[in-house]
């Protein structure tokens, strides 16, 4: 079925195509370049086999597959799926494969099954076939049906994308509710606070291979603490390191405190300032210049 | 109750809502007033609301969940300028899986993973659940019991939709069985039937399908 | 730029706005445009829709900081129907997103996103805000500077919490036997739950139509 390290491969492939559909400005992803390359866009695949080096492994994330690349390998020829050229695209998919190879490319594994199989159908159609034979034992029909089932739900996914979406053809009209005379508030959803620490325990069963030790460890005063000291910083600027510790506290008090400052200063939120030695140390937030409302 | 007022309310209500109101909700808005208007006369109403809209900016229309407001995507360049933010994009492995998912529902991972070639990642599958556009509808009893997908109401609500009928129809297998006639190649109908069983989730679709504009 | 455009661009900006917009911020969404239109063919657009809304169910008002559209209030009471009759709910990305800005605060929305491995949508955490639950409480001095989300009195108010460590560590609630009699946890059922929730989670639609089959 499937490899871990195809499992891998998409993971990453995903994440970094959320992470664009969050910031990026661009129009359809269809129309996003396959690669940059010294600095010029590639739009399209390249009309030869050579792919530049530093293009090649984007080359083969543009693909949805070994189908999607057959598909490819046969439309930039004109060539029709009912007439497979067997010899010629396997020729051409073995060179991208084997190039894919010599750039030391972790080749997902699809890619080496479906190679498998072009040479498999390839050695069949050099066999001599008795006459009467018909075209049930063609040994391209398995493929081409497959070929064609997989560009008919490629075709079917362009269509819908091309559907009126919310949010980006529509939105949904909500006009403010009229006060009147019985003061009607909107209720609020009841939340118990079972669902919300069961949902963390939830998120942390899925995410816990990537969950480090030192995280989970950290007792949740400390980040409570680190709230309220940010807490803090955000009525004043500049706030002296004493004033954060309370003696009533004791000494764990103070400890938690004292990790929650440090751990704050690790991931660069806040900073300590001195104007001399020996002079009060303060606190600061990391942030210089006003501090822009998050746009939402 | 005059008729007047039952439009008032009716519009009122649409417009305020959060999502899709269908007649049954509509028509419960009025259950504390001694006449309940008659599910045909909200149905007039609602006709009149949407000629009402003809030329402006905003329309009225029917999708899987029922009737809603929203404004025509003529004038979307101008009013997506109120949000800084861009609408969310889809990879094209997220709407292959999804399309394999609404063709041919109820498939497990594993049967959309035989058509599209190549493994499907679990991040797809929990970004449409938790768009809610497809949702877990039954377990295969084969060995491991995977779960059967299937599409939602959501997903036709977001995509504008008033029930799979509506979607663009599977493009047609090649003459592939012409000329390989003993394939037995499941002919385009056979998903069709799968989207009427999958239809039928809200009586009013069918009655109401001529008063689409 | 045609009249009937601009107006129907100005009435949909004003039916799509979750609150009043006033004169500059409409003009804005010409800006690109060859042609802004007038402060003056603004104000006599808005004229317009103020009329048309005679008879209707609702009205553009004028308020302190602009114009919106609010139902009257004659239809109100039957509009609010629409609420009372059943509690909205919160989706389980909404809960998870909160447990995770309460269990990992401070955090950036992006570090959410992380863990859970799918967007956040500025939607949920926009409900968190105005709930009163969540708040900035600083940036992350990263490019971009994203915001610091916190959890607030409010929220350890509305759980009855005098702090955040009377919540179960992360040790504890992997292992859920020792959190039950702490928290007086339900079974274990609590999961199908708030997995029911995910598929029906729009709220009462869902359930109304349920009700009919």
């Amino acid at each position: 079925m499937m490899l871990n390290r195809q499992l891998g491969y998409h993971i990453g492939k995903e994440s970094l195509v959320t992470e664009i559909d969050l910031n990026s400005q661009e129009s359809p992803q269809t129309e996003l370049p396959f690669a940059v390359v010294k600095g010029e866009p590639m739009t399209v695949p390249p009309q030869d086999l050579y792919i530049p080096p530093d293009a090649l492994e984007i080359f083969l994330d543009a693909f949805e597959g070994p189908f999607d690349l057959l598909l490819y390998l046969i439309k930039r020829q004109n060539l029709d799926i009912l007439t497979l050229p067997i010899f010629k695209i396997t020729q051409q998919y073995m060179e991208y494969v084997e190039l894919m190879k010599e750039m030391r490319l972790e080749l997902a594994a699809e890619y080496l099954v479906m190679a498998a199989m072009l040479a498999e159908i390839k050695s069949r159609m050099l066999l001599p076939r008795p006459v009467e034979e018909d075209d049930e034992d063609d040994p391209r029909s398995e493929l081409m049906r497959r070929l064609q089932e997989y560009e008919m739900f490629k075709k079917a996914a362009e269509d819908i994308n091309e559907l009126p979406r919310m949010y980006r053809d529509t939105f949904e009209v909500s006009v403010i509710q009229a006060e009147y005379e019985y003061e009607y508030e909107r209720p609020q959803p009841n939340v118990d606070l079972k669902d919300v620490v069961f949902a963390f325990r939830e998120i942390m069963q899925r995410a816990q291979m990537f969950a480090s030790h030192h995280i989970s460890r950290e007792p949740l005063s400390m980040r409570e603490r680190m709230s309220r000291i940010l807490g803090m910083l955000n009525v004043e600027d500049f706030v002296e390191f004493n004033q954060f510790f309370d003696a009533n506290e004791g000494s764990s008090g103070v400890i938690v405190t004292f990790l929650a400052l440090l751990e704050l200063i690790k991931g660069h939120v806040v900073e300590l300032v001195q104007s001399e030695p020996f002079a009060p140390i303060y606190v600061k937030p990391a942030v210089k210049g006003p501090i822009e409302d998050e746009v939402l | 109750m005059n008729d007047i007022l039952v439009k008032q309310i009716i519009e009122a209500a649409l417009m305020a809502a959060d999502a899709a109101l269908n007649i049954d909700r509509l028509m419960q808005l009025f259950k504390l007033d001694d006449e309940i208007p008659a599910r045909d006369q909200i149905k007039a109403v609602i006709k009149t609301l949407q000629e009402e809209c003809e030329g402006r900016g905003v329309e009225l229309k029917r999708v899987a969940s029922g009737y809603r407001y929203q404004t025509r995507s003529d004038v979307q360049p101008w009013v997506a300028r109120l949000w800084q933010e861009k609408p969310p994009r889809y990879t094209r492995a997220l709407l292959e899986t999804l399309s394999l998912i609404v063709y041919r529902q109820p498939i497990t991972r594993g049967e959309i993973e035989e058509v599209r070639g190549v493994g499907v990642s679990s991040q797809i599958i929990k970004t449409l659940l938790e768009r809610e556009w497809v949702r877990v509808i039954g377990h295969k009893e084969v060995p491991g019991r995977p779960a059967l997908y299937g599409s939602t109401k959501q997903f036709l609500d977001y995509f504008n939709l008033k029930s799979l009928d509506e979607l663009p129809s599977l493009a047609e297998l090649m003459d592939l069985d012409q000329v390989h006639p003993e394939l037995d190649l499941p002919e385009p109908e056979v998903d069709e039937k799968v989207q009427l069983r999958v239809v039928t989730d809200d009586g009013e679709i069918a009655d109401t399908n001529e008063t689409r504009h």
